[in-house]
C-alpha cells in the first residue's frame, strides 16, 4: 500500500508534472477570477486561468522523442526527396510516430486568440466603469450601485402608495439581483465596507492627479 | 469571503486530480489522442495533400479552415466591441488627465524606433509568408505588424501613428480581411465545391489541386494578419485613450 | 535528462510568477510579471515541440496583452486593494 | 445554393455584418436595412437546409466544410456540420428570432445607441452567426469557438448601454468565461480519451471501447462540460450575471439575447447528452444525474420566488427566464420519453414566448419611460395591440391552451408523471402558481388603475379610475408593433399545431433509447 503510494507519488511529480502544474495554475487563475477584488486581478486571473487550459492542450501533443510538427527535409513534399519520387508521399506509420501530434496545437492557437479578444473586450469594459464610477474595486463599486439603486427608486414611487414593505422587498431584490462572482460576501459587510470606503474616492480624486503624475514617469 | 470561495476551487481541484490519475503515459505515441486516425492522417497525408511542410498552418489553414475564420471573426468582434463600448459620440469634450505631460518624444528612443519598424514590418511580412514552412502564419505576423504600428504610438504619440493608419482605416482593413477570407471560400463554392475548399480553386488558378490549395492558404493567411493587424492596433489606441484617440498613454 | 530538469524548472518558476502576478498590489507590477509568466509558458511549449503556440504566446501573451493591460491600468487607479 | 444551403445560413448574417461594418462608416442609415436583409437571407437558407432535412431519407444533412469528404478521410479531418431534425428546428427559431428582433431594433437601436448602428448591426448579426452555428455544428471544438463568438457578441451588445450595463457586463464576461473555459476542459478530456473532436465519432468510440463509460476521465469530462454550459444557459445557482446583464442592456439586445442564448445553451447540453456522450452514459454516470434533479427543483422554486420578489417588469422577466431554464433541464434529467419531447418542446415554445414578452416590454418602455409596475396604470386602454401581444406571451408562460407553453409543460409534467418524480412535479406546478399570480397581479393594474398596494382608484362600477390622458389611444411604431404581432401569433401557431412539432421531434428521438412509450405508437 505504502509502496503504491510512493510510485504514485514518483509518477506525478516526476513523469506528470505537466498535469499536476497545469492544476495548479488553473486553481490559481479560479481562485483569483472569483476572490479577488479588484478587476484587473481577475482579469489577469482570467489570463492564468486560459493559459493554464492551453498548457494542458499541449501537453497533449507530447510524444516522446518526437520532433515539432514541421516535415524534416527528407520528407518535405517540395524537398529533393519529393522530386527525385515525383512528388510527396504519405508517411509510414513509424515516420508518423517521430512528428508531435499537431492537431492540439491548431486549437490552442485558436484559443489564444479568443483569450486576447475576451481580454481586450474586458478591458474596454473597466474603462468604462472607471469612467461611470470611479473604481474598479468590486466592493467600492457595489456600494456605488446600491446607492445609485436606492437614489433611483426614491422619486418615482408613489407618495401616497408607499409601502412599509418596500425598502426590504428591493433589498432582498438586489440581494439576488446584483450578486456578483464575489457573491459569496455578505451582504451586511460589504454595506459596511461600502460605506466606509465611499468616502475615500472624494479624498483621491483630489490627490489622483499629482500621485498619477508620479507614476507616469 | 476568501474561505467560502475556496469551496469551488477546491471541487474543481478535486475533480482534476481525480481524472489525471487516468491518463494515459506521459508522452506515450499510442495513447488515444496520438495514435487516432485524425492525427495520423494529418501527419502522414498532409504533405499529399496540400504540400505545406508546416503541418500546422496546414491543419489551421485548410482542414480546420472553417474554425480559423470564426477565430478571425472573433477578434473583429473584440475590434468592433471594443469601439462601441469605449466610443463616445455624444459628448467631443476632451477631459484632462492628470499624468498627461507634453514633453518632446526622447530623441534616443524615437531614433532607434525609427530603425527598428521597418525591420520589424518586413519580418511580419516573413513570418506571414514563410508560415508554410516554418513557424508563423497570418495570426502571428499580424500580431507583428500591428505591435511596430503600436511601438511609433508608444514612442511619439497616440496622434503621430493614427496618422499613419487612422482608426477608420483600421476597421476597413479588418473587415476587408475578413471578407478576403470569406470571400475565397465562397470562391470556391462558386466554383462547386463546399465553402472553403480551396482545391475547387484550380479551375482559375495555373496549379494543381494540391497546390491550389498551397496558394489559397496563403491567401486566407493574409487575409487573417489583416484583421489582426488592424484589430491589435485599434485595441492599443482606443484603450490607451479611453476611446478618445487623442493623448494616448 | 537535461530538458527534464529545464521543465521542471520553468513548472515552478511558472507558479511562482503566478502567484507573484496575483499577490503584487501594484498593477503595472502585476502586469509585468504576467508578462514574464506568459514568456515561461512560452519557453515551455516551444521546449515541448510546439513551436507556432509558443510564437504566439510570445507575441501575443509576453507581448500585446502585457501592453494592452499597461495602457488600461495607466488609464485607472496603478494601486489594487488586493 | 440548394446544397450549400448549410454554409449560406452562417455566411448571410456574416457578410452582413462585414458590409454594415464597411458602409455604416459612410453612411449610418444603410445598416438597418442591411441588417434586416442579412437576416432574411439566412432565413430564407434554413427553410431551405429543413426542406431538404425532411426530404431526406434518414433526416440528416451532413455538410463538410473544405470538401473533406468522408469517403477519402478519416471522419473528423475536417469540420463537419450536422443538421438534423432538432438542430434545424432550433437554428430555425434562432433566425427567426433574429429576422424578427432586427425588424424591430431600428427604433430602439436609434434611441438608446445613437449613432452607433455602425457598431450594432454586425455585432447583432454576428450574434445570430454565432447562435446559428451551435445549433448546426457537429464538431465539439468548432462548438467552443462559435460558443465564444456569441459570448464576445454578447457582451458588446450588452455593455453598448448605460455605464450600469458595462459593470453588469463584467461580471457576465467573468462567469461566461468561466464557463466556456470548463467546457473546452472537458473537450479537452474527452480528446485525450478518444483522440478525435467530431461528436459522431467521440460517440463511436465511446461505444467500442471497452471500459471507457467506467473511467474517471471520461467522467469529470462529463461533470465539466455540463458545469460549463449550465454556467452559460444560467442554470439557478450559476444565474448571477443573467439579471443584471439583461434588465440594462439596449432593448433589442435584451430581446434578441433573452429568447435565445439560454435556450440555445440548452440544446447544447440535449447534443451532448444524446450525441456525444449518449443515452446509457449520461444518465447512468451515477452520481451526477442523481444530484441534477435535485437542483432542478431548487432552481425552479428558488428562480419563481425571486421573480415574485420583483417590481419591474424586465427584471422579472429575467428570472422568469431562469426559472424556465429549470424547467427544461429538468425535463432532460428527467430521463424519460416525454420528459424529452417535454424539454425540447419547451425551448422551442419559450423562445418564442419569450421573445413575445421582451418585444412587448420594449414597447411599453418605449412608450412609458419605465418598466416598474406602478407606472404602467391603465395602459391597455391606450396601446391595447401591444398589450394583447404581450399577454399571449403571458399566458403561454402560465400554460394556458391553447398557446404552445401549454402543450410543452403538458409533456413535462407526463414526463414526471411516467417516471414517478413528484418533486419535479410539484415544483413545476408551484411555480405555475407563481407564474399565474404574476401575470394577474400585472393584468389587473395594466387594466384597472390600481396602486402599488393593490387599492383601486376607481369611483365604482364601470369607472376604470383612468384620467383622460391614460385612455388616450396611442400605440407603438409600427416596425416595432408588427414583430410583436407575428410573434403572438407563432405562440399560438406553435400551440395549435403542435402536433406536428411533437412528430418532428419523435422522429429526431426515434433512434435513441429512452424509456417510456412513444406517444405515436
Amino acid at each position: 500500500m505504502f509502496e503504491d503510494g510512493l510510485i504514485f507519488l514518483n509518477e506525478l511529480f516526476l513523469e506528470r508534472l505537466n498535469y499536476v502544474i497545469y492544476v495548479v495554475l488553473l486553481l490559481i487563475g479560479l481562485h483569483a477570477m472569483i476572490a479577488k477584488n479588484n478587476f484587473i486581478k481577475k482579469l489577469i486571473g482570467m489570463s492564468i486561468f486560459q493559459t493554464a487550459i492551453i498548457l494542458f492542450y499541449v501537453s497533449i501533443g507530447v510524444k516522446e522523442g518526437a520532433t515539432i510538427p514541421i516535415y524534416l527535409p527528407e520528407h518535405d513534399p517540395h524537398g529533393e526527396q519529393a522530386y527525385a519520387t515525383g512528388g510527396p508521399e504519405a508517411l509510414t506509420v513509424e515516420q508518423v510516430t517521430s512528428y508531435a501530434n499537431p492537431l492540439p496545437h491548431v486549437l490552442m492557437l485558436t484559443a489564444i486568440v479568443v483569450g486576447v479578444a475576451t481580454l481586450g473586450l474586458a478591458l474596454a469594459l473597466c474603462q468604462k466603469i472607471y469612467q461611470g464610477y470611479g473604481t474598479v474595486e468590486e466592493d467600492e463599486l457595489m456600494a456605488k450601485l446600491e446607492k445609485e439603486d436606492a437614489s433611483s427608486r426614491k422619486p418615482k414611487t408613489h407618495p401616497a402608495g408607499k409601502s412599509s414593505s418596500k425598502p426590504e422587498v428591493s433589498s432582498r431584490a438586489k440581494r439576488s439581483g446584483t450578486n456578483s462572482v464575489g457573491k459569496t460576501t455578505a451582504p451586511q459587510a460589504k454595506k459596511s465596507s461600502g460605506a466606509r470606503k465611499t468616502k475615500a474616492p472624494v479624498k483621491k480624486a483630489t490627490r489622483k492627479s499629482d500621485q498619477k503624475k508620479g507614476d507616469s514617469k | 469571503m476568501k474561505n467560502t470561495s475556496l469551496i469551488p476551487v477546491v471541487l474543481v481541484g478535486f475533480l482534476l486530480f481525480y481524472a489525471s490519475t487516468d491518463f494515459p503515459e506521459w508522452g506515450d505515441p499510442q495513447s488515444p489522442a496520438s495514435s487516432s486516425p485524425v492525427s495520423s492522417h494529418f501527419i502522414a497525408k498532409t504533405g499529399v495533400d496540400t504540400e505545406v511542410p508546416n503541418m500546422v498552418t496546414a491543419v489551421l489553414a485548410d482542414y480546420r479552415g472553417f474554425d480559423t475564420m470564426l477565430e478571425t471573426v472573433v477578434v473583429f468582434i473584440a475590434g468592433m466591441a471594443v469601439l462601441a463600448i469605449l466610443r463616445n459620440f455624444s459628448r467631443k469634450k476632451p477631459v484632462k488627465r492628470g499624468h498627461e505631460v507634453s514633453v518632446e518624444p526622447d530623441l534616443i528612443v524615437t531614433n532607434t524606433v525609427r530603425l527598428v519598424v521597418p525591420v520589424i514590418q518586413i519580418f511580419s511580412f516573413y513570418v506571414l509568408a514563410h508560415g508554410h514552412v516554418s513557424p508563423g502564419g497570418g495570426f502571428q505576423g499580424g500580431v507583428l505588424m500591428g505591435a511596430s504600428f503600436i511601438l511609433i504610438a508608444l514612442s511619439w504619440d497616440l496622434e503621430r501613428a493614427l496618422t499613419r493608419f487612422p482608426i477608420n482605416r483600421c476597421m476597413v482593413v479588418a473587415a476587408l480581411g475578413i471578407l478576403l477570407y470569406a470571400g475565397i471560400g465562397v470562391l470556391s463554392m462558386a466554383l462547386g465545391g463546399e465553402f472553403l475548399d480551396y482545391a475547387e480553386l484550380e479551375k482559375v488558378l495555373p496549379v494543381s489541386r494540391e497546390m491550389a490549395r498551397y496558394h489559397a492558404m496563403l491567401g486566407v493567411e493574409i487575409g487573417v494578419g489583416f484583421t489582426v493587424t488592424a484589430i491589435m492596433f485599434a485595441l492599443y489606441a482606443n484603450l490607451s485613450s479611453r476611446g478618445r484617440l487623442e493623448g494616448g498613454l | 535528462m537535461g530538458l527534464e530538469i529545464i521543465n521542471t524548472l520553468i513548472l515552478l518558476l511558472l507558479v511562482v510568477a503566478a502567484l507573484v502576478a496575483l499577490r503584487v498590489k501594484d498593477l503595472i507590477t502585476a502586469s509585468v510579471v504576467f508578462g514574464v509568466y506568459s514568456f515561461l509558458m512560452c519557453l515551455l511549449w516551444a521546449e515541448m515541440g510546439a513551436v507556432d503556440v509558443a510564437f504566439t504566446e510570445a507575441t501575443v501573451g509576453a507581448g500585446i496583452s502585457t501592453v494592452v493591460l499597461v495602457a488600461t491600468i495607466f488609464n485607472l487607479k496603478r494601486k489594487s486593494s488586493d | 445554393m440548394m446544397e450549400n444551403s448549410i454554409a449560406w445560413i452562417l455566411l448571410f448574417p456574416l457578410f452582413g455584418a462585414v458590409l454594415s461594418s464597411l458602409l455604416g462608416m459612410a453612411n449610418r442609415k444603410v445598416c438597418w436595412p442591411i441588417g434586416v436583409l442579412s437576416a432574411l437571407g439566412a432565413f430564407g437558407a434554413g427553410i431551405m437546409t429543413l426542406i431538404r432535412v425532411i426530404d431526406s431519407p434518414d433526416h440528416m444533412v451532413v455538410y463538410l466544410f473544405g470538401g473533406w469528404t468522408l469517403d477519402s478521410f478519416p471522419r473528423g479531418v475536417g469540420i463537419e456540420f450536422r443538421a438534423d431534425l432538432l438542430a434545424i428546428l432550433i437554428t430555425l427559431i434562432v433566425l427567426g428570432v433574429g429576422l424578427c428582433v432586427a425588424i424591430y431594433s431600428k427604433l430602439p437601436v436609434e434611441q438608446e445607441t445613437p449613432e452607433k448602428e455602425g457598431f450594432f448591426y454586425p455585432l447583432f448579426l454576428l450574434q445570430i452567426t454565432g447562435l446559428a452555428g451551435i445549433c448546426l455544428t457537429g464538431d465539439a471544438f468548432n462548438l467552443y469557438v462559435l460558443i465564444e463568438v456569441a459570448a464576445l457578441t454578447g457582451y458588446g451588445l450588452i455593455a453598448m448601454g448605460s455605464k450600469r450595463a458595462a459593470a453588469a457586463t463584467f461580471n457576465y464576461v467573468i462567469l461566461g468565461t468561466i464557463g466556456a473555459s470548463l467546457y473546452l476542459l472537458g473537450v479537452g478530456y474527452l480528446y485525450i480519451k478518444t483522440g478525435t473532436l467530431n461528436m459522431v465519432g467521440i460517440n463511436e468510440f465511446i461505444g467500442a471501447t471497452e471500459g471507457l463509460k467506467e473511467s474517471p476521465t471520461m467522467q469529470v469530462a462529463f461533470v465539466l462540460i455540463c458545469l460549463g454550459i449550465l454556467i452559460k444557459m444560467a442554470f439557478f445557482p450559476l444565474h448571477a450575471w443573467l439579471p443584471n446583464a439583461y434588465c440594462h442592456a439596449p432593448t433589442a439586445t435584451s430581446c434578441l439575447l433573452a429568447p435565445l442564448v439560454t435556450k440555445v445553451m440548452i440544446y447544447v447540453m440535449i447534443r451532448m447528452v444524446l450525441t456525444v456522450f449518449g443515452v446509457d452514459f449520461s444518465f447512468e454516470s451515477t452520481l451526477w444525474s442523481s444530484v441534477l434533479p435535485w437542483l432542478v427543483v431548487i432552481a425552479i422554486v428558488s428562480a419563481a420566488v425571486m421573480a415574485l420578489a420583483q417590481r419591474e417588469i424586465k427584471r422579472m422577466l429575467t428570472y422568469l427566464i431562469v426559472a424556465e431554464v429549470g424547467y427544461m433541464v429538468g425535463g432532460v434529467w428527467i430521463y424519460n420519453y416525454y420528459g424529452m419531447v417535454g424539454s425540447i418542446f419547451h425551448i422551442i415554445s419559450d423562445a418564442c414566448m419569450t421573445l413575445c414578452l421582451f418585444l412587448g416590454a420594449g414597447l411599453i418602455l418605449r412608450k412609458c419611460k419605465t418598466t416598474r409596475f406602478d407606472g404602467l396604470r391603465g395602459l391597455f386602454s391606450k396601446m391595447p395591440l401591444t398589450m394583447t401581444g404581450f399577454f399571449v406571451g403571458g399566458f403561454s408562460i402560465i400554460g394556458l391552451p391553447p398557446t404552445c407553453g401549454f402543450f410543452s409543460k403538458w409533456y413535462l409534467i407526463t414526463g414526471a408523471m411516467v417516471a414517478e418524480r413528484w418533486e419535479y412535479m410539484v415544483a413545476l406546478l408551484f411555480s405555475t402558481m407563481v407564474m399565474v399570480v404574476l401575470f394577474f397581479r400585472l393584468i389587473e393594474r395594466i387594466h384597472l388603475a390600481v396602486n402599488e398596494s393593490g387599492e383601486n382608484l376607481g369611483k365604482g362600477h364601470g369607472d376604470l379610475g383612468l384620467t383622460k390622458e391614460q385612455t388616450r389611444f396611442s400605440e407603438g411604431p409600427l416596425t416595432m408593433l408588427v414583430p410583436l404581432l407575428s410573434a403572438a401569433a407563432v405562440v399560438l401557431a406553435i400551440g395549435i399545431y403542435n402536433q406536428e412539432f411533437v412528430d418532428l421531434i419523435e422522429i429526431f428521438l426515434d433512434p435513441f433509447d429512452l424509456p417510456g412509450e412513444p406517444l405515436s405508437k
